[in-house]
């Protein structure tokens, strides 16, 4: 086992983690924050998988769109957060509720 | 290894002594300001001491300057930043630690 | 010397996990502010270790752009949140 | 290896932690750590590209972002607050079971995967010469898969417009700023020509080694949002038509030089004498344009223009 495929496996995990995260938590903030480390998790097996060139230089295809994934993420994050400061506005709380009874 | 070898292996682990200082007084002085003072003087010491360490194995003066650079603007960063919480924290009303 | 860069890296991660502990226990906000400062400063001495041993210049780019915007987070801390909230 | 073994078990602690502790601010703390370690991370994973957007934009942005997100929602909610006291016990378990096979099986997937894949390196390398640029990333991003980057400056763009438009549905006014003290206001005047001139470093450094517009564009972002947390606000002049062509200056570029290689060859093929002079164009329209939308997505809300229609 070398360091890459260790590296892609806590990619795995990272991302597992995020999903779980994602799916359980109710308040936004925690859903954004998980959607932001299952990308990272992501991006860490694209990078770490690309190492496996078998020469001292990676493949340097799948950094150049992690370099573009890193700021689509920002800004999708960016809308997020402005659409959670929104949804918070209106229903005094930053979560979304199962029970449509519940809403204001 | 030869002269300048040893020296500035000698400032590298002078400098991961001041870190393990900085984070020791991190978990346990008392209050916000002690943890301050501890954090902001002890590690910059320790990132000063490893630049000197590093500078003389530099190959060039423009790597010599680039680390200097880092440094003082750790230094500044450190500096502003240790202002402004120990500022807001006595505004509002935190209080220092007495024994 | 190599050895010993090593050795310093492995050293500086262990005491980043320890800061970490900090950040946990708190108990105000600012105290895990303070960490977070701490995990910036030992970054960069990480970086600075990787690239006398990697022999990449890069490396020192990624830590003066560290340096130059370890201060951001922790304005926008002191800026922001500390004056609407009272988090104390 | 002992190196790599624990950057990835703290990678996984800090991850675990930062999803499932109470506190939300101190999620927050624990997730800008989390991106401090990538950075260092994609250093030992040979990508200092990578390593220089995620220093970027994770020291840079999204700490102020996320932190000043969370001062805009209402106090009498109090963050971290859990309300899923409804749910039952045996939906967590169930989810993590199954996740746990998903996990499994992408990690066997990984485990057999062949042990030396050269993907695309090789015909990277091989074109590299007809790029323009010596640097294999920026030869990636402005030339071999120059679209993908077009798009991805047009993705800013509508996210930002998203910002703006859940922003004219209300009409309250901009949250005040307390005036700087001196400490703060002799900080910005130190640090943003100095974030500007780095931005210029990376951009012209990005040619030959690592760096390029994304890094330069957030590293110009950050010295905006420095500049916004200082109480500095863009002056109304400036709100209206000219924010506009700075936001819209990169795309326009990019699908004018697509157009003019239509023209000639194929779409965004750039001729080989040329090149290196063109990407240079580009990326420093694209840097503008990928700063300023930063900023503006930082700022949240549309500058007031002067005649006060915002």
């Amino acid at each position: 086992m070398n360091s890459a495929i260790l590296y892609a496996l806590v990619g795995v995990g990272i991302f597992s983690l995020g999903l779980y995260a994602l799916i359980l938590h109710p308040h936004l903030l925690r859903k954004i924050l998980a959607i932001n480390v299952m990308g990272s998790g992501l991006f860490l097996v694209l990078i770490a998988l690309a190492k496996r060139t078998g020469e001292p230089l990676p493949d340097l295809v799948p950094q150049a769109m992690v370099i573009t994934g890193i700021v689509v993420a920002f800004s999708a994050t960016a809308l997020a957060l402005a659409l959670m400061v929104r949804v918070a506005k209106e229903n005094h709380r930053a979560e979304l509720s199962d029970d449509e009874s519940q809403q204001p | 290894m030869n002269i300048s070898d040893y020296l500035s292996a000698l400032l590298l682990i002078a400098g991961g002594l001041f870190f393990l200082a900085g984070t020791l007084g991190l978990l346990r002085f008392p209050d916000i300001y002690t943890r301050l003072h501890a954090l902001t003087k002890a590690d910059n010491v320790g990132l000063g001491l490893m630049v000197a360490g590093l500078a003389i194995q530099a190959d060039s003066w423009a790597v010599v300057g680039k680390l200097l650079l880092i440094w003082g603007l750790v230094l500044l960063a450190g500096a502003s930043v240790a202002y402004l919480i120990a500022n807001g924290a006595l505004k509002r009303g935190i209080r220092l630690w007495r024994r | 010397m190599d050895r010993l860069y090593l050795i310093l890296t492995l050293f500086l991660l262990l005491n980043l996990a320890a800061g970490m502990w900090r950040v946990l226990r708190g108990p105000s906000a600012v105290d895990r502010m303070l960490a977070s400062q701490l995990f910036g400063t030992t970054a960069v001495a990480i970086l600075l270790l990787l690239a006398q041993l990697y022999e990449r210049e890069a490396l020192r780019d990624v830590a003066l752009l560290f340096a130059l915007l370890a201060a951001v987070t922790a304005v926008a801390f002191v800026r922001r949140l500390w004056q609407s909230h009272e988090h104390k | 290896m002992l190196f790599d073994a624990l950057l990835g078990l703290l990678l996984l602690g800090l991850a675990w932690l930062l999803l499932s502790c109470r506190d939300l601010f101190k999620a927050i703390v624990l997730f800008v750590a989390f991106g401090l370690l990538m950075a260092i991370v994609w250093v030992r994973l040979d990508a200092p590209d990578v390593a220089l957007a995620e220093v970027a934009i994770g020291a840079g942005l999204t700490g102020a972002l996320l932190m000043s997100a969370l001062a805009k929602l209402p106090v009498d909610n109090p963050p971290g607050r859990y309300s899923n006291e409804k749910t039952h016990w045996l939906l967590p378990l169930t989810l993590a079971l199954m996740l746990l096979l998903v996990a499994s099986g992408l990690g066997y997937a990984l485990w057999s995967l062949p042990v030396i894949a050269p993907g695309l390196s090789g015909e990277v390398a091989a074109n590299l010469e007809q790029s323009g640029v010596s640097n294999p990333v920026t030869a990636v991003l402005l030339n071999f898969r120059g679209y993908d980057t077009l798009l991805e400056i047009v993705v800013l763009l509508l996210a930002l417009l998203g910002v703006w438009s859940l922003n004219s549905l209300d009409a309250t006014p901009a949250t005040a700023e307390k005036p700087a003290n001196l400490v703060l206001d002799t900080l910005m005047r130190l640090l943003v020509p100095l974030l500007i001139l780095v931005a210029a470093y990376l951009l012209w450094a990005g040619a030959n080694s690592p760096g390029g517009a994304f890094q330069a564009g957030a590293v110009l972002a950050a010295a905006g949002v420095l500049l916004l947390l200082a109480g500095w606000r863009l002056p109304t002049a400036l709100a209206g038509l000219p924010l506009r062509l700075a936001l819209v200056a990169g795309p326009v570029a990019f699908i004018t030089l697509a157009a003019l290689t239509l023209l000639n060859a194929r779409l965004l093929e750039l001729p080989v004498e040329h090149a290196g002079m063109l990407i240079l164009l580009l990326e420093t329209f694209a840097m503008f344009s990928i700063g300023v939308t930063l900023a503006a997505l930082f700022l949240g809300q549309r500058p007031q223009e002067r005649g006060g229609s915002a």
